[in-house]
C-alpha cells in the first residue's frame, strides 16, 4: 500500500526481475528472466508463439508464482501472492485471454472489484464513466448494459483495456491488447499508451505486430523459449528482430519474403 | 466517432440498437422478449397459475382464502432455507446439509429453551451461531483444501444429523409451550390488516419513488431514462395485485407475520445481491471465479460469505419450522427438506452451475412447490398416485420456464 | 346421519398397513354407519411438516372429525389444540399423543408389540434349550421414527428382564431392508454362531436380516422376528426362515376408530374402555403369529387367503402346516 | 524450425519439456506429479489405507477375509449405479432418479417373475427396457425443452417412485425364491477358485500387450515410446497386487461373481470412455459443450446415451439389489442409495461440472463409502454417533484427494 | 452430402448470400448482406469490431440461422441448421473464439468428432498426423498430450487453425486466424492460405491487418454497422479501405498518422 503512495520520478526503475524462472511440471516456461522498467518507459516484451510472454506476465500480475527469482517494486522486495495484492501495488494487467464475466454487463465487467460506493451501488455514475471511457476508445458498443457474452471479440478487448486504465496504476501490462482491435481501435489504443506513458506510468505492451511495437515502444525485449534473447530499440530493422524472435535469419518470415520476391521477379520477368 | 448525433444521449449513439418509449414500443419490448425468451420470472408465474387452476378446478377449496393463508406458512420455513441456497448456488457450489442444518438448530431450540431454561432469544443466536460456524468449517475446507461441496456438505449432512440426534438424546422430541411467542409466531400471528395494506403499498411506492431518482440521474448525466408513463404504469399494476391479494387473504386468517419475515429477509437479499458489491462480487465469482480472482476481488471471502449466509439461513428455517410444529423433534430437517430447499431455487430459475440466481427465484420456487404439495393434500389419492402427479405436476410447471430459456438459447444468449 | 367430513391421517409409508388396511377398513366402517359421510385420506409420507399441512388442509375442507395417526406424537400436541379450538374432534390412531390430550385414543400397543416379539423369541430360545448368557442381535427401525422408538423400548425390556443378552443393536435408517442386511452381514462375520437369533422390529428389517444369514451360508437361519405380518412375512414363516411376526389386522382399529368418529358427529361422548395419558381410550392386543398359530390367527381368521400366500414354492411349506386353499 | 534436432524423436523436439526413461527417471517423474498433485487415483486409495487401518484397529474382524466379501457384495449393487452417474456427471448434468429407478426394477423383477411367472431372462429385459426408456424421456426434455436435468430427474424421482409402489401394490414386498439363480448369484456365487486366479493375470497381461505393441507403432511411427522395463514392472505390481488381493479373498469365501460382473461393467465403460469415438465425445461435450457442437458431434445423441445408460445401469443396479436381499420391496431404491452412488462418483474424483472423470472413480468411490458403512457396523455405536463418526470419516477419506488436487491448481493445472 | 462429391471447378460460384439479417433481440448485427464466394478466391471481410464479420461466419458454418435471406451453396439453396451439416457439406471453420475443448488434449481437439478408427481409435496415427501438422504451421508446442488449457494463446490458434485443415473442405473460413500469431506462424498460414486457394478451395479470411489482407485476398469486402459497404481490390489504397471501414475519411487512423507526422516535422523543424 505505501508503494503506492509515492508517484516515482520519471525514469526511475519501478519494477526489476531478477532470475525468474516458471515450470510448470515438466516445462519449463521461464528460465531465468532479467527484466527491469522504468517510470515513463514503454517497453515491448516480443517473441514466438509459446515464448512464455503470457507467463511472465501472469507472474508480475499475482496469478502464478514464480519457481524461483526474485522481484523489486519500487526499490523494495515483493512476493506477489495473489492478483488482489499486484493490482493494489498499482500494477494493473489486460490478460491475453481478457478474464471477463461473461454473464455480467460492460459495466458490472469494467468496475469488477472496484465499484462506487460498494453499499449502494452507484449505476448511474458508472455508466456514465464507463460510456465515455468506450468513447475514448473508439469502441462501438450497442449497449453496455448487454452481458459480455453478447460482445464481438474486439468489443470485450476494449472493455478489458478500459477496466485497467480505471485502477490508476503505476504499471500497465498489456498483454496483446490489439490483437482482436479494428484499425481505428489500435490507432486510439497507441494513442492511450503514448498518454499513458507520458504521465509517468511504466507500460509492458506484448504484441506480434512488429510496425505497432516499433511505434511505441522504447525499449524491446525478446523471449525465446522462456529464455532472454537480447534487448533491441525501435530502430533494430525488421530482420534482426525477427530473427531473434524466430532464433534464426533463415525464418519463415524471410522465406515468405523470399519466395515472393522471386514470384514478382518471375512475372516481371 | 463521426457519426455521432449529438441530440442522442450517450447510450443511444448506435444506430443497430432499436429504441422505442411509446406505449406502443412498450408492447413491442415485451413482444420481442416474450419471443427471445427473456422473461424473468413471468414462465414460473404462468407455471404456477396453470397449476392453481387445474388444483381449485378440482377441490375448490384450493382457492380458499384460509388454504393460502396455510399455504404461506408452509412455504415460510422452507423458503428461508431456499434463499440461503440461492447464495451457494450463485456460486456453483451446493450446500447439501441445509436439512440437518435445520434439524440441528430446531433441536437447539427445544434443548436450550425448553429443557436447560434459557433465554429464547439465546436460544435463537446460539443456534444461528451454529449454523454460522458449520457454514465457515464448509467454506474454510473448501478455501483452503479446495475439497469440493458436494462431499464436505455430504459428511455435514451425516455429522450434523448425529448431533441433532445426540442432544435430543433419548427423548426423541421436545414440545415447545403453546402459550409462547416463539410458537404465537408460527402458528398464529397474523398481521394486522392496517399494517398489512400499508406494506402493501410500499413496493410500489418505492418503485416510483427510486425510478424517479435514477430517472433525475439520469437526465442529468447525458443518458436515456425510462419514460415515466411506463413506470407508473408497472408500480399501479404491482400495488393493485398486491392489494388484491391481501384483501383475499383477509377475507380468512390474514397474512402470517411468518411469512412476512420470509419476504423481508427476500428483499434483504435481493438489495445484497443486485445492489452491493458484494451481490456483484457473488455473481463475478460463480460466472468465472478466476476472471474474478484477477479483479482483485477476495474470492475466499466470497465463498465464505456464501457459505455461512446459507448455513445460517438453513438454522433460521429450522427454528421457525420448530415454532411452526411446536416441537423440536428428530424427524425436524429429514426427509424432503433439503431436495425441496435446492428445487425450489432451481424451479424457481437460478441456475446450478453458478452466475445466475435471484432471491425471488427462492420465493417464487417454494410457493410452486408447495402449491403442488398443498393441492394434492386436497384431492384423495393413495400415496402412489400421489407421487406420480407430484412428479408430472413438477415437471409441467417447469415446462413452461424451460421452453421459455429453450427459446433465449436458440436466440443466442447461451 | 347427516353429511359430513371425517378425515382420516396415516403418518407413512414405512409398510403397506395404512392403504392396505387402516385406511380401507375405516372407509368400510363409516360406509355402513354414515353412508352420506365424506372421508379423507392423507399420508404424510413421514415428513412432520407434511401431517401439519394435511392437517390444516383438511380443516379448511370442514372435517368435523379427524383421525390422526401422529407422524411425531409430541409435534401433534400443536395439531390437536388447534383442531380443538375451532371445535374439531381429534381421535389418536395407532400412536398416543401424550402433550395434549386427543378427543379418543384407540391403538395396537406400539410398546407392547415391541414386548411381544421379543418376549415369544425369548420363550422359543428358552424351549430350544439354548443356554442363559447367549446372544441376540436387535435391529430397530428408523432412529428418526417415534413408532420406532416405542418398538425399541418394549424390545428392550423384553431382553432386559430375559436371560439373553444383546450382541448389538441398530438403528435401521428409513427402515431400509438393505441397511438392515449390511449391518446383520457385518454381525454375522463378527460374532458367528453365537448369535442365537435377532429381534427385527418390522418384516422388511428382518427380511434384510435373514437374507444376510442366507447369504452367509448359515443354515439354518437363527431364528428372527417380524412385525406387521405382511404377506413375503408369512412366507418366510411358511418356509421356517422366519420365527414370528405380529398379526395387526388393522381394521379392528380402524372399524373402531369409525365407530367413535361416528358417535362423536352425533354429539355423543363415546364410552371410554380405558384411560391413557388421560384420554379415553381404547386399546386392542395384537397376536404373535408364529408356524404353530398361523393358521389360526391368519387364515381361519380370513386375514389372508392361502391363494394370496401360498404360491409357487410356498404351497408345500403350506401343505406341511395343514394350510388349504 | 532451424533448431531441429534430427535424432530426437517427433514429439521430443522441445528443449524445455524434460525427458527421462532411465529408472531414476521414473522416479523423479513420480515426485514430480506427487508435487504437482497430479496422481490421479492414487490420493483415494491412500485415503482408502487410511480408514482401512483405523477400522482394522479398533475391530480386527474388518480386515477378516469373509467381512471384505461382504464388503465386495454391497459394493456390486449401488456401484452398479454409481458407474451410470459418472457417465451423466461426465456432461455436467445429474440423474436424481436412480435410487427410484433401482427400486422400480428391483419391484418389476418381483411382480413379472414371481407374481406373474414371466420367465426371468424376459423380466430383467422389461426391466433394463423400462430403465432405457425413462433416461430417453430424460434426454428428451433436457435435448428439447432444455429442461435442467436437475429438475426432470427430480420430477422423475417421485413419479417412478409411485410407480414402484402402484406394481408392488397391496403386497408391498415380494420374496425372491432363495433356491433361484438370481438370489444364488446375488448372494452365494463365487468365481472359482482357478478362474479368478487367471482373471487376476489378465489386466497385467493386456497391459504388457498392448503396451508392446503401441510401442511398436510408436517407434515405427517415429514417436518416443515409454521404456520398456517401467512397463513390465508397472504390469508385475499391478499382478502381484491383484493375485495377493485374491489370495486373502480365498481364505474366506472367494471373490463374488456379481463383483465380477461390477468390474467387467466398469472396464468395458472405461473402455468406451478413453478409447472410443464415443467416450471422446462424452469428454467433449462436458468440457465445452458449443466446441463439441461446433466440431460436427451430435450432441443430442450424447446426452440421449448418457442418461440411457445411466437409467440402464440404475435398473440393472436395483435387479443386482433385489438378488442381493432376495426380495423386492418398497424400501428398494429409498433412502441412501442416490446421495451413495453420487457421492461415490464424486470422490472416485469424477467432477460435477462435467468433463472429467473416469469409470473407476465410481469403482474406488463406492468401495471407500462401503467400507467406512462396514467398518462402522462391526462398532457398538448409538445412531447418533455412528452419523457422525461416519460424517467425520467421509470427509478425511475425501480430503487427502482435495489436497492433493488443491496442489495440482496451485501448479496452474486449474 | 451430394455437394460433397462434386469438386467445384475453378472460378466457379460455391456460395452465394442474398438478403440475409440476423437479430439479436433488439440489435440488428447483420442487415440484408449480399456475398459471392468462388473457387480458387480468396475473399477478405474486413470491418470495425462490431461490424458483425463474425456474426455473418457463424450464420455461415450453421453456428446462428439467419433471421432472414437466403443461401446457395452449388447453386442449390440451402439451410445451415447445424454446424455439422455445414461441415457435412465442406465448410469449415476456425472460430474468432477457437471453440476449443480445454479439458482435452491437443490430438483429440484436432481430431474432434473425426476420429480415426472410431470404436478403438488410433493415438498413434493421430498423434503423428498431429505433430506433422502442428510442424507445417511452425507451432511451437511442447506436447501433444498436455490439456489446451496449458497452452500460449497463439499455440491454441494454430491447434484451431490445423483442425480446419484435416476435414478436406470446399470452403475455409478464417475468423482472425492470425491474432495471436507470432511472426514465423502469420508467415505459415498466409503461404496456407496460397497453397489452399491454388487447390481450388474458396477461403473467406477475416483480419484487422491490412497488410495480411492485401497479401493474400483477391476480394475485399466492407460491412460496416452490420451492412455492405463496398467491395475493393488489393490495390485499393489503405487510406481508402481504412474509410470505408471506419466510415470517414477523418477517422482515428488519419489523425493519428498526421499528429504523428506534424510532431516529426516538429522535431525536425
Ligand atoms: N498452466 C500451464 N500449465 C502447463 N504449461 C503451461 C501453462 N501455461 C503456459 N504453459 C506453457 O508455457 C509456455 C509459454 O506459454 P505462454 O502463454 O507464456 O506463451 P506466450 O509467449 O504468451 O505465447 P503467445 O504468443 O502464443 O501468447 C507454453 O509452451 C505453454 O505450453
Ligand atoms: N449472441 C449475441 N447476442 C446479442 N448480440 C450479439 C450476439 N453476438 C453478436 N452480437 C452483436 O452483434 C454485433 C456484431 O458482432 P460480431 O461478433 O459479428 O462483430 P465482429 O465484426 O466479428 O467484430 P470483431 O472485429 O470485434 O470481432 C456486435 O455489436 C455484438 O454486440
Ligand atoms: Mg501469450
Ligand atoms: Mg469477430
Amino acid at each position: 500500500m505505501q508503494a503506492r503512495e509515492r508517484l516515482p520520478a520519471k525514469g526511475e526503475r519501478i519494477l526489476s526481475l531478477r532470475g525468474v524462472t516458471k515450470r510448470f511440471g515438466a516445462v519449463s516456461a521461464l528460465t531465468d528472466i532479467e527484466l527491469d522498467i522504468h517510470a515513463g518507459e514503454v517497453v515491448a516484451l516480443v517473441g514466438d508463439n509459446g515464448a512464455g510472454k503470457s507467463t511472465l506476465v501472469k507472474v508480475l500480475a499475482g496469478v502464478h508464482q514464480p519457481t524461483a527469482g526474485s522481484i523489486e517494486y519500487m526499490g523494495r522486495p515483493v512476493t506477489l501472492d495473489s492478483p488482489a495484492k499486484a493490482l493494489e501495488m498499482g500494477i494493473a494487467t489486460v490478460f491475453q485471454d481478457l478474464a471477463l464475466c461473461e454473464n455480467l454487463d460492460v459495466v458490472a465487467n469494467l468496475f469488477l472489484g472496484h465499484e462506487l460506493s460498494p453499499w449502494r451501488l452507484d449505476e448511474v455514475q458508472m455508466e456514465v464513466r464507463a460510456w465515455t471511457l468506450l468513447k475514448e476508445l473508439a469502441a462501438r458498443i450497442p449497449s453496455v448494459r448487454e452481458p459480455i457474452a453478447s460482445l464481438s471479440g474486439g468489443q470485450r478487448q476494449t472493455v478489458a483495456i478500459a477496466r485497467s486504465l480505471l485502477l490508476d496504476p503505476r504499471i500497465i501490462m498489456l498483454d496483446e491488447p490489439t490483437a482482436a482491435l479494428g484499425v481505428a481501435q489500435t490507432a486510439e489504443v497507441l494513442n492511450l499508451i503514448e498518454r499513458v506513458r507520458d504521465r509517468g506510468l511504466g507500460v509492458i505492451i506484448i504484441s506480434h505486430n512488429m510496425e505497432d511495437v516499433r511505434a511505441v515502444a522504447d525499449r524491446i525485449v525478446v523471449l525465446r523459449l522462456g529464455r532472454n534473447n537480447g534487448v533491441f530499440t525501435p530502430e533494430t530493422s525488421n530482420q534482426d528482430l525477427v530473427a531473434a524472435i524466430t532464433g534464426a535469419t533463415e525464418n519463415s518470415v524471410s522465406r515468405r519474403q523470399g519466395r515472393l520476391a522471386a514470384e514478382a521477379g518471375g512475372t516481371t520477368a | 466517432m463521426t457519426t455521432d448525433n449529438d441530440k442522442t444521449t450517450l447510450d443511444r449513439a448506435d444506430a443497430r440498437v432499436r429504441h422505442d418509449d411509446s406505449l406502443k414500443g412498450a408492447i413491442r419490448d415485451f413482444t420481442d422478449r416474450l419471443r427471445s425468451g427473456d422473461l424473468g420470472m413471468l414462465p414460473v408465474i404462468v407455471g404456477l397459475v396453470l397449476i392453481s387452476t387445474v388444483f381449485s378446478a378440482l377441490n375448490p377449496v384450493f382457492l380458499a382464502p384460509n388454504n393460502l393463508v396455510n399455504l404461506l406458512f408452509d412455504c415460510a420455513t422452507v423458503g428461508v432455507i431456499s434463499l440461503g441456497i440461492v447464495c451457494v448456488l450463485m456460486l456453483g457450489e451446493i450446500d447439501l446439509s441445509v436439512g440437518s442444518m435445520s434439524g440441528l438448530a430446531s433441536a437447539m431450540i427445544g434443548v436450550l429453551w425448553v429443557n436447560a431454561g434459557v433465554s429464547l432469544p439465546l436460544a435463537i443466536v446460539a443456534a444461528l451461531a451454529t449454523g454460522a460456524m458449520i457454514g465457515a468449517v464448509y467454506a474454510t475446507l473448501y478455501n483452503r483444501l479446495g475439497m469440493p461441496s458436494f462431499v464436505s456438505t455430504l459428511s455435514g449432512l451425516l455429522a450434523i444429523l448425529g448431533l441433532q440426534l445426540y442432544i435430543l438424546g433419548p427423548t426423541g422430541s421436545i414440545n415447545l409451550p403453546f402459550a409462547s411467542a416463539l410458537v404465537g409466531f408460527g402458528q398464529l400471528w397474523i398481521l394486522p390488516a392496517w399494517l398489512s395494506y400499508l406494506l402493501g403499498l410500499l413496493p410500489g411506492a418505492v418503485m416510483v419513488w427510486v425510478g424517479l431518482s435514477v430517472m433525475r440521474q439520469r437526465t442529468a448525466a447525458g443518458l436515456s431514462a425510462q419514460p415515466l408513463g411506463r413506470l407508473v404504469l408497472k408500480a399501479a399494476a404491482l400495488t393493485v395485485g398486491l392489494e388484491g391479494a391481501i384483501y383475499y387473504l383477509h377475507l380468512g386468517r390474514g397474512v402470517p407475520v411468518m411469512f412476512g419475515l420470509f419476504v423481508l429477509l427476500a428483499v434483504i437479499l435481493n438489495y445484497g445481491l443486485t445492489r452491493t458489491q458484494w451481490g456483484r462480487s457473488m455473481f463475478a465469482v460463480g460466472g468465472n471465479r478466476e476472471a474474478a480472482r484477477r479483479s482483485g476481488i477476495n474470492v475466499r471471502r466470497i465463498y465464505l460469505s456464501a457459505f455461512m449466509l446459507c448455513s445460517t439461513l438453513a438454522a433460521l428455517g429450522g427454528i421457525l419450522s420448530a415454532a411452526r410444529l411446536a416441537s423440536s423433534s428428530q424427524q425436524a430437517g429429514t426427509g424432503d427438506v433439503n431436495l425441496n430447499a435446492i428445487a425450489a431455487a432451481v424451479i424457481g430459475g437460478t441456475s446450478l452451475f453458478g452466475g445466475r440466481g435471484s432471491a425471488w427465484s427462492a420465493v417464487l420456487g417454494i410457493i410452486v412447490i408447495q402449491a403442488i404439495s398443498n393441492g394434492l393434500t386436497l384431492l384423495n389419492l393413495s400415496s402412489s398416485l400421489r407421487y406420480m402427479i407430484t412428479g408430472g405436476v413438477l415437471a409441467i410447471a417447469v415446462i413452461v420456464d424451460s421452453l421459455a430459456r429453450q427459446s433465449r438459447v436458440s436466440h443466442g444468449r447461451g | 346421519q347427516e353429511a359430513a367430513t371425517v378425515a382420516f391421517l396415516m403418518p407413512d409409508q414405512a409398510s403397506t398397513r395404512y392403504e392396505e388396511h387402516d385406511y380401507p377398513g375405516f372407509k368400510a366402517e363409516m360406509g355402513k354407519l354414515c353412508p352420506d359421510c365424506t372421508v379423507i385420506y392423507q399420508n404424510a409420507n413421514a415428513d412432520v411438516a407434511l401431517q401439519q399441512q394435511q392437517f390444516n388442509s383438511v380443516l379448511a375442507q370442514g372435517a368435523k372429525v379427524i383421525v390422526l395417526d401422529p407422524v411425531d406424537s409430541s409435534a401433534a400436541a400443536a395439531l390437536v389444540t388447534l383442531a380443538q379450538s375451532q371445535g374439531v374432534k381429534v381421535i389418536a390412531y395407532d400412536r398416543p399423543i401424550p402433550g395434549t390430550p386427543a378427543d379418543y385414543y384407540v391403538s395396537f400397543d406400539n410398546k407392547g408389540i415391541g414386548q411381544a416379539i421379543a418376549q415369544s423369541l425369548v420363550d422359543h430360545l428358552k424351549a430350544k434349550g439354548v443356554p442363559d448368557g447367549a446372544g441376540v442381535l436387535q435391529i430397530n427401525g428408523s432412529p428418526t421414527d417415534a413408532a420406532a422408538g416405542l418398538i425399541r423400548d418394549g424390545i428392550d425390556a423384553a431382553l432386559d428382564a430375559s436371560a439373553y443378552k444383546t450382541l448389538a443393536e441398530f438403528d435401521t435408517p428409513d427402515w431400509a431392508p438393505p441397511e438392515a442386511q449390511q449391518w446383520a452381514a457385518g454381525q454375522i462375520t463378527r460374532f458367528g454362531a453365537d448369535i442365537v437369533g435377532v429381534v427385527a422390529a418390522n418384516d422388511g428389517t428382518g427380511g434384510g436380516a435373514i437374507a444376510a444369514f442366507k447369504a452367509a451360508g448359515v443354515d439354518p437361519v437363527p431364528p428372527v422376528t417380524g412385525n406387521d405380518a405382511t404377506i413375503a412375512a408369512l412366507q418366510l414363516i411358511i418356509s421356517g426362515d422366519q420365527y414370528n411376526t405380529i398379526s395387526k389386522p388393522s381394521e379392528i382399529v380402524a372399524a373402531a376408530a369409525a365407530n367413535v368418529a361416528v358417535t362423536f358427529l352425533k354429539g355423543e361422548t363415546p364410552e371410554a374402555k380405558t384411560t391413557l395419558y388421560d384420554t379415553p381410550s381404547e386399546l386392542f392386543v395384537p397376536a404373535v403369529v408364529t408356524a404353530e398359530n398361523i393358521k389360526a390367527e391368519i387364515f381361519d381368521k380370513g386375514i389372508n387367503t392361502p391363494e394370496e400366500v401360498c404360491t409357487g414354492e410356498y404351497a408345500e411349506g403350506c401343505k406341511a402346516l395343514g394350510i388349504t386353499q
